[in-house]
C-alpha cells in the first residue's frame, strides 16, 4: 500500500504528526510514534492490527526505527518510521502498549543498537549479556569511525570493466550492477 | 538483572524462598540452548523469564560486511531446520530489490523444495511436540523417517542436507537430477497414508488429548496483537498465510487451502501443521504437475549492488513470516540486514502463557511454539 | 523355636533400635534424624518379627516406615530451614517430661508381665500360628468399639484436612483474582 | 555444470582422534598382545569351570545328589532335598537353614539380575523395533552383550558429587531402593512348595516393602541439592503414597476371594479352580496394573523422572554407576511387577494343568516376560500423563470405584463360602457381575467427571478466506 493516503489520514487526525512521507514509509514524529501506533491500529481504514517487523538503522548521526504494520483482514502493510537524532542515548517511546508483539523486538534493537524504549516493561539485553560493552550493531560499534568503516566498501573479485561471468543483461534491470549507470 | 522475574508471588505459597527452576540452556525440552528461569510454586509456574543468546553469531553485524550471495548461507544457519524458505526469503527480497528476475522453472523447484522443507520442519515440530508430552520418542521418530526421505532430495540435488544454500538470487542452485523425480512421486504416494498412521497413533489417543488439548490457549486477538505468524497464529483461527496473501513464486497458481484451528490450544497448532503437510503434498504435486522446462537460474553478477533504497520482504516459512529488512547503500553488500525471527517473535507470549501454568503444560506449550535456536538467536 | 537365632536377632536389632534412636535425638540435622527414625522403625519391625507377631511387623514396616515417615518428611520438607537445622526447640522441657512418663510407662509394663507365660516353652506350644487372623476376629469382636473409635477419628481427620485445604484454596482463588484484575486495570491504562 | 567430475576422496582420517582410532589395534591383535601368564590363568580357569560343570552334571544324572534333583518341574523339592542330606550328614540344623537359605537369596538375587541384563536389551531392542530403528546390534550377536557394556561403562564413570549435597543421605538412596526390589520377590511362589518365603501375610508384606522404596526416592531427591531432583522426588512420593491405596484395594479384593494372604495360597486358588483372578475381577487387575506403573515410574505414568520437564527426576545428580542403579531398579521393579501382575491376576505358576508337564517357574517366568513386554509397548507408544491427571485419577477414580468394587467382591466372598455350588458356576457368576458392574460404574463415574470420549479429536478446518480478527471470528461462528 502506498503510504502517502496513510501520512494524509495520519496527519488529518493527528496534526503534526508526520514529519515526511514518500511513497514507501511515513515519518512521525518520534516522540509521538506510541500515539501514532496506537491510532493506525485503531482506524478502520488502516486498521493496523499487528506488528510484522519492528527495527532499527544507524545512519551514523542518527537513528531510524522502523515499523512495519500488518493489515490481516485488509492485507497491506504499512511501513512507519521515525527518527531519533540523539546518538549518544537515543530514546523513544515504545510500541509495547499497542502491539504486544514489540516486547521482544523492542529489546533486541536495545541489545543491538541501544535505542532505549520508554515505558517498556522489561527492557533488558535480548541476544547479548548484561555487560557486553556497547551495541554492535551500531555503526561506530568498537570505534569504527575514523579509519574504518562498517560494511563492504568493494568486493574484492569484482571488476567493474570486465566482470568474471558475463551478464545476461536481459535479466538485469538496467542501472544496476556493475557496469551500469549507477556507478 | 531485572528485578520482576524475581518477585514471588506470595498469594496461596506457604514458602518462604522461591523455588526457581533453570531450565536449560541444557535440557531435553528447551530444542537447543533455550534457557528458561522458573519461579515455581509447586508444579505451578508463578514467574517465568526467557534466556537467549548462546547461539547469537551476530549475524545482521556479519551479513554488513558480505554480498548478498554470500549472505545467503547465514539464513542456512538461521533457521537450520528450515534452510530452503530461509534462502528462498533472502533470494526474493533481493530480487525484489534489484529487479533480478528467476526463470519459470526455478520458480516451480522454489516452490517444490519450500514445500518439502515445511513438510520436514512439521514433521520435526510434531515429533517433538510429541516427545515434549512424554511419548518415547516413537512419534518423533515415526517422524523422522519421512522427513530423513526429505533430507535425502535435498542432499540429491544440492549435496548438502540441513544447510542447503540452494536458492540463489536469480534462480537455484541446481537442477534436480534425473533421479529425484521418481523418488519424489514415491514420497508424495506414501506421504498421506503417513500422516494418517501418525493421526491414528496421537491424535486417538486419549493421553495426548489430555495433555494438548485446552492448553496453552492464545486467542485470536492476543496471537495478532503479538505478532504472531504462522501455524501459532493459525492454530488460533486466523486465517492468514503469506502464500495467499502476498503470493510469492507463483502461489497463486496452484490450489490449496489454510488450515485453521477453532480454540488456540496446543492440540489446535498441532494439527495445523498435520494439515499443512497434506496441503503441502497437495502443492508439490500440482507443482511437479505443471513445472516447464527450462532453465534453472538466471547469471548475475559475482556483486550485486542495488541502487540505495530498503525493502522488507517476507514469506511463509514453516515457522511464519520469516521477513529481510535490506538496507542498500549502493555497495555489493547491505547496510542493514535485517532478518524477522519468526520463531522468536512467537515467544511473544511466552510468559502469559506459562505464568499460572503447570511445568508439564508450559513444555508442552514451547514446544507447540516450535522454536528454533538458531533463528532466534541468529 | 529355635532360641539362639532369635536371641542374637533379638539383640542385634535391640541395638539397633536403641542407637537409631538416640541418633535421632542427637543429630543435628532434621533429616538425618527422620532417616535414623525411620531405621528405628525398621528395627522394631524386625523386634515384632522375633515375638512371631508377623501382621504386627509388616503393619510397623508399612505404617510406620513406609507412611508416617514420609509425611513427616513432607512436613520438614516443607518448612523452611528446617531441614537444615535441628535447632533448639521451646518444647525441650515438656518434651523430656512427656519422654520421661513414656519411658517410665514402658518399664511398667515391661516389669509387669508375666514373660514366662508369653515367651519361650509358652509360645513354642502355640506354634507359631499365623495371627493374622487372630487379630482380625479381635479387631471385629472383643475390640470393636475400640476400632471403631479409631476409625472415627481417621475420618476426622480426613474431613479436617479437606476443610483445611479448601478454605486456603478460598483464600488462594480470591487474592489472584483480585491481583488478576488490578492487573488488566492496569493493562487498560496502558 | 552439475556434470563436473569430483575429486576422488582420499580416504584419510580427518582429525587426530579419528586417526588414533583408525590406528588402535583391532580384536585380534588385542588377543594376541594378552600376556602369556593371563592366558595361561585364563585356561586354567576355563578348564576348571567345565569340570566342575561336569561333575555336577555327573551328580545329578547319577542322581547321587539327591533323588528329586532331575525333577526340574519343582526346585523347591530339590532344596529341601538338600536340606534332608545336609541333615542326615549331621550338620547342625542352623547352619542347614542358613545355608539353604543364602543359596535361595542368592538365586533370587541371580534371577533378578540375568532378567536386569537380558530385560534391558529386550526393552531397547524391541522399542528400536517400534520406532523403525536397530537398536544395538554391535556388541556381541545381536547386541546381547550391549547391556554388559553398558555397565561396564556405567561403572567405570566418574562419580560425580554435588557441591551442597547431603553426603551422608547421598550415599543411601541407590542402594535402598535396590532393597525392595529384590526384598519383594521373596513371597512369590515359582512353583508348587517354590518360595523363598512363604509367609502367610504375603499381600501385606509385599504392600509394605513396596512402600519403603518411597523414602529411597525422597533421600535421593532432597540430598542431591537440586531443584529437578526435589521435584522429581515430590512428585514421585505424592504419587506412590497416592497409589498404594488403589494397589490395597485391588489386592483387597484379591484376598477377599482367595481368603488368604498367603501368595502361595491365591496361586493355588486361581490353579485349584482353573482360572485366573483377571477373569473374575478386571477392574481390580487393571487398577493393579495401572497403579504399578505409576509406583514403579513406567511410561505412561513415568512423571517422576520425567526427561522432557525435569531431565531425570531425583536421580538428576547422580552420575555412573549410581545412576545405573536407579536406572536398573527402575528395570528390577517392572519384572517385579510382572511377577506380583502373574501370580496375583494371570494364576501365577499355573497354566489350566500345564504345570503338571512343564516346569511352574517357566510358566511364571512367560507370563512375567508377557507383562514386560506389556510395559515395553506403554513405553513405546503412549505419551505422558500429567501430575495433576494421574493424581486425579487416582483419588476421584481409582479409589472409590475400588472400594465398590472391594465391597461387592466382599459380598462375593461371602456367597463364596455359604454357598454350596459348583465352582464354576459360582465363579462364572462373580465374573459376569464384577464385569457388568465395572462396565457400569466406569461409564458412570466418566460421566460424573465430565469425561466424554465423544469429545474425540477434532480437525482443523480448512479454508480459502483471507484475513485476520474479522476473518476468524467469522470461521468461528
Amino acid at each position: 500500500m502506498l503510504a502517502q493516503p496513510v501520512a494524509e489520514a495520519l496527519e488529518r487526525a493527528l496534526p503534526g504528526m508526520v514529519v515526511s512521507s514518500n511513497d514507501e514509509w511515513v515519518e512521525v514524529a518520534p516522540d509521538r510514534v506510541e500515539e501514532a501506533l496506537r491510532w493506525l491500529h485503531d482506524s478502520e481504514e488502516f486498521d493496523a492490527a499487528q506488528l510484522s517487523n519492528l527495527t532499527a538503522v544507524d545512519r551514523y548521526d542518527h537513528f531510524e526505527v522502523v515499523y512495519h504494520l500488518q493489515s490481516l483482514d485488509l492485507n497491506h502493510q504499512i511501513a512507519v518510521k521515525a527518527l531519533v537524532h540523539e546518538h549518544d542515548d537515543p530514546v523513544i517511546p515504545s510500541a509495547y502498549p499497542v502491539y504486544k508483539g514489540a516486547l521482544l523486538q523492542e529489546r533486541e534493537v536495545y541489545d543491538l543498537m541501544g535505542i532505549r524504549f520508554l515505558n517498556h516493561p522489561d527492557l533488558r539485553r535480548l541476544l547479548l549479556w548484561e555487560g557486553f560493552p556497547g551495541h554492535p550493531l551500531r555503526k561506530d560499534w568498537m570505534g569504527m569511525v575514523g579509519d574504518h568503516t562498517s560494511g563492504l566498501a568493494g568486493f574484492p573479485y569484482e571488476d567493474k570493466d570486465a566482470p568474471i561471468r558475463p551478464i545476461n543483461a536481459d535479466n538485469l534491470v538496467p542501472g544496476i550492477g556493475p557496469g551500469g549507470q549507477g556507478h | 538483572m531485572a528485578s520482576h522475574a524475581f518477585e514471588v508471588d506470595q498469594t496461596g505459597t506457604g514458602s518462604a524462598e522461591p523455588f526457581v527452576l533453570n531450565i536449560g540452556p541444557q535440557h531435553p525440552s528447551t530444542h537447543g540452548v533455550f534457557r528458561l528461569r522458573v519461579v515455581m510454586d509447586g508444579e505451578i509456574i508463578r514467574d517465568l523469564d526467557m534466556i537467549v543468546g548462546y547461539l547469537h553469531r551476530s549475524m545482521e553485524k556479519l551479513a554488513e560486511e558480505r554480498t548478498y550471495t554470500q549472505n545467503i548461507p547465514f539464513t542456512d544457519r538461521a533457521d537450520y531446520l528450515a534452510a530452503m524458505t530461509g534462502n528462498l526469503g533472502l533470494a526474493l527480497a533481493v530480487e525484489r530489490m534489484t529487479g533480478v528476475e528467476s526463470p519459470d522453472r526455478a520458480e516451480y523447484l522454489r516452490v517444490i523444495f519450500s514445500e518439502l522443507q515445511r513438510i520436514a520442519s512439521h514433521a520435526m515440530a510434531n515429533g517433538t511436540l510429541v516427545s515434549d508430552a512424554g511419548a518415547w520418542q516413537t512419534p518423533l521418530l515415526y517422524m523422522f523417517r519421512e522427513r530423513e526421505k526429505i533430507l535425502d532430495l535435498f542432499e540429491m540435488t544440492c549435496g548438502a542436507r540441513l544447510t542447503t544454500n540452494y536458492m540463489r538470487i536469480g534462480g537455484v542452485a541446481f537442477e534436480p537430477p534425473a533421479e529425484f523425480w521418481p523418488a519424489l512421486q514415491e514420497l508424495l504416494d506414501e506421504l498421506p497414508e503417513r500422516t494418517d498412521e501418525y493421526a491414528q497413533l496421537l491424535v486417538d489417543n486419549e493421553i495426548f488429548l489430555a495433555r494438548t488439548r485446552n492448553v496453552g490457549i492464545i486467542s485470536a486477538e492476543d496471537a495478532i496483537n503479538a505478532s504472531l505468524t504462522g501455524p501459532a497464529l493459525r492454530g488460533s483461527g486466523v486465517p492468514w498465510d503469506l502464500r495467499k496473501a502476498e503470493p510469492y513464486c507463483g502461489y497463486e497458481n496452484f490450489d490449496f487451502d489454510i488450515p485453521v484451528g477453532k480454540v488456540g490450544d496446543v492440540y489446535d497448532r498441532f494439527m495445523v501443521r498435520m494439515e499443512e503437510v497434506k496441503q503441502s503434498v497437495h502443492i508439490i504435486r500440482q507443482a511437479v504437475e505443471q513445472i516447464p522446462p527450462g532453465p534453472h537460474k538466471n547469471d548475475i553478477p559475482l556483486a550485486l549492488r542495488p541502487e540505495p533504497g530498503e525493502i522488507y520482504s517476507r514469506i511463509e516459512s514453516p515457522r511464519g513470516e520469516i521477513g529481510f529488512y535490506l538496507v542498500s547503500d549502493g555497495t555489493p553488500a547491505p547496510y542493514r540486514f535485517h532478518l524477522r525471527s519468526p520463531a522468536l517473535i512467537n515467544l511473544s507470549l511466552l510468559r502469559e502463557l506459562g505464568e499460572g501454568a503447570s511445568l508439564p503444560d508450559a513444555v508442552v506449550t514451547l514446544g507447540s511454539i516450535d522454536i528454533v535456536l538458531g533463528e532466534i538467536d541468529r | 523355636m529355635d532360641s539362639t537365632g532369635i536371641v542374637i536377632g533379638f539383640w542385634v536389632l535391640s541395638a539397633i533400635t536403641v542407637v537409631s534412636s538416640l541418633l535421632v535425638l542427637v543429630a543435628r540435622n532434621l533429616m538425618h534424624a527422620l532417616a535414623f527414625l525411620v531405621l528405628a522403625f525398621l528395627g522394631m519391625a524386625g523386634l515384632f518379627i522375633t515375638l512371631s507377631a508377623d501382621f504386627v511387623a509388616v503393619a510397623q514396616v508399612l505404617i510406620y516406615a513406609g507412611s508416617i515417615s514420609v509425611l513427616m518428611v513432607f512436613a520438614v520438607m516443607l518448612t523452611p530451614l528446617a531441614s537444615r537445622d535441628n535447632g533448639n526447640s521451646l518444647y525441650v522441657l515438656p518434651g523430656v517430661v512427656a519422654g520421661l512418663g513414656i519411658a517410665s510407662l514402658v518399664a511398667f509394663v515391661a516389669v509387669d508381665t508375666e514373660w514366662a507365660e508369653r515367651t519361650g516353652a509358652a509360645l513354642a506350644e502355640s506354634d507359631f500360628a499365623s495371627t493374622v487372623g487372630e487379630v482380625g476376629r479381635l479387631l471385629l469382636g472383643r475390640y470393636v468399639l475400640a476400632f471403631e473409635v479409631a476409625s472415627v477419628l481417621l475420618l476426622i481427620g480426613l474431613l479436617g484436612a479437606i476443610v483445611l485445604v479448601q478454605e486456603r484454596r478460598r483464600a488462594a482463588t480470591q487474592s489472584p483474582d483480585e491481583a488478576a484484575d488490578t492487573g488488566a486495570r492496569d493493562g487498560g491504562a496502558l | 555444470m552439475s556434470e563436473q567430475p569430483l575429486q576422488a576422496p582420499i580416504r584419510r582420517p580427518a582429525t587426530p582422534m579419528l586417526r588414533q582410532i583408525e590406528d588402535r589395534p583391532g580384536l585380534k591383535e588385542m588377543a594376541l598382545g594378552v600376556p602369556f601368564g593371563l592366558k595361561v590363568i585364563g585356561a586354567i580357569m576355563g578348564l576348571g569351570a567345565l569340570v566342575l560343570m561336569a561333575a555336577v552334571g555327573y551328580l545329578v544324572v547319577d542322581g547321587r545328589l539327591d533323588g528329586q534333583w532331575y525333577d526340574v518341574r519343582d526346585l523347591g523339592h530339590a532344596v529341601a532335598g538338600l536340606r534332608d542330606w545336609l541333615d542326615g550328614e549331621g550338620v547342625d540344623h542352623r547352619l542347614t537353614w542358613l545355608i539353604t537359605g543364602a543359596l535361595g537369596g542368592l538365586a533370587i538375587m541371580s534371577i533378578v539380575g540375568g532378567w536386569l541384563l537380558i530385560g534391558s536389551w529386550v526393552e531397547r531392542r524391541v522399542i528400536a523395533k517400534f520406532q523403525i530403528r536397530m537398536g544395538p546390534n554391535r556388541t556381541g550377536l545381536f547386541g546381547l552383550l550391549q547391556p554388559i557394556a553398558d555397565a561396564v561403562k556405567l561403572m567405570t564413570k566418574e562419580i560425580i558429587i554435588p557441591r551442597g549435597a547431603d553426603r551422608f543421605l547421598y550415599y543411601i538412596p541407590p542402594v535402598l531402593v535396590f532393597v525392595p526390589a529384590m526384598l519383594g520377590w521373596a513371597p512369590i511362589p515359582w512353583a508348587p512348595n517354590m518360595a523363598y518365603m512363604d509367609i502367610n501375610v504375603g499381600v501385606l508384606y509385599v504392600v509394605a516393602i513396596s512402600s519403603i522404596g518411597v523414602l529411597a526416592i525422597f533421600l535421593a531427591g532432597w540430598s542431591s541439592n537440586n531443584h529437578y531432583s526435589l521435584l522429581g522426588a515430590m512428585r514421585t512420593v505424592a504419587m506412590m503414597i497416592s497409589y498404594e491405596i488403589p494397589i490395597s484395594l485391588a489386592l483387597l479384593s484379591v484376598v477377599l476371594l482367595t481368603q488368604s494372604m498367603q501368595l502361595s495360597e491365591i496361586v493355588a486358588f486361581q490353579g485349584h479352580y482353573h482360572v485366573w483372578m483377571i477373569a473374575i475381577i478386571p477392574f481390580a487387575a487393571f487398577a493393579f496394573l495401572f497403579a504399578s506403573t505409576a509406583e514403579i515410574n513406567r511410561s505412561p505414568n513415568d512423571i517422576g523422572e520425567a526427561e522432557s520437564e525435569i531431565v531425570a527426576g531425583f536421580y538428576t545428580e547422580y552420575s555412573g554407576m549410581k545412576a545405573g542403579l536407579f536406572m536398573a531398579v527402575e528395570l528390577a521393579h517392572a519384572i517385579l511387577v510382572g511377577a506380583l501382575m502373574a501370580t496375583f491376576f494371570l494364576g501365577g505358576y499355573t497354566l489350566f494343568g500345564l504345570e503338571e508337564w512343564v516346569p511352574g517357574y517357566l510358566i511364571l517366568a512367560a507370563k512375567i516376560g508377557a507383562v514386560y513386554f506389556l510395559f515395553v509397548w506403554l513405553r513405546g507408544t503412549l505419551p505422558r500423563f500429567r501430575l495433576d491427571q494421574l493424581m486425579g485419577f487416582a483419588w476421584k477414580f481409582l479409589i472409590p470405584l475400588g472400594i465398590i468394587q472391594a465391597f461387592i467382591v466382599a459380598i462375593e466372598a461371602s456367597v463364596f463360602v455359604r454357598v454350596d455350588a459348583p465352582a464354576f458356576i459360582t465363579l462364572g457368576a462373580f465374573a459376569v457381575v464384577n464385569l457388568a458392574s465395572t462396565v457400569v460404574m466406569v461409564r458412570f463415574w466418566a460421566d460424573r467427571l465430565g469425561y466424554a470420549p465423544a469429545q474425540h479429536a477434532t480437525k482443523p478446518e480448512l479454508t480459502n478466506a483471507l484475513g485476520g480478527l474479522k476473518a476468524a471470528q467469522r470461521l468461528r461462528s
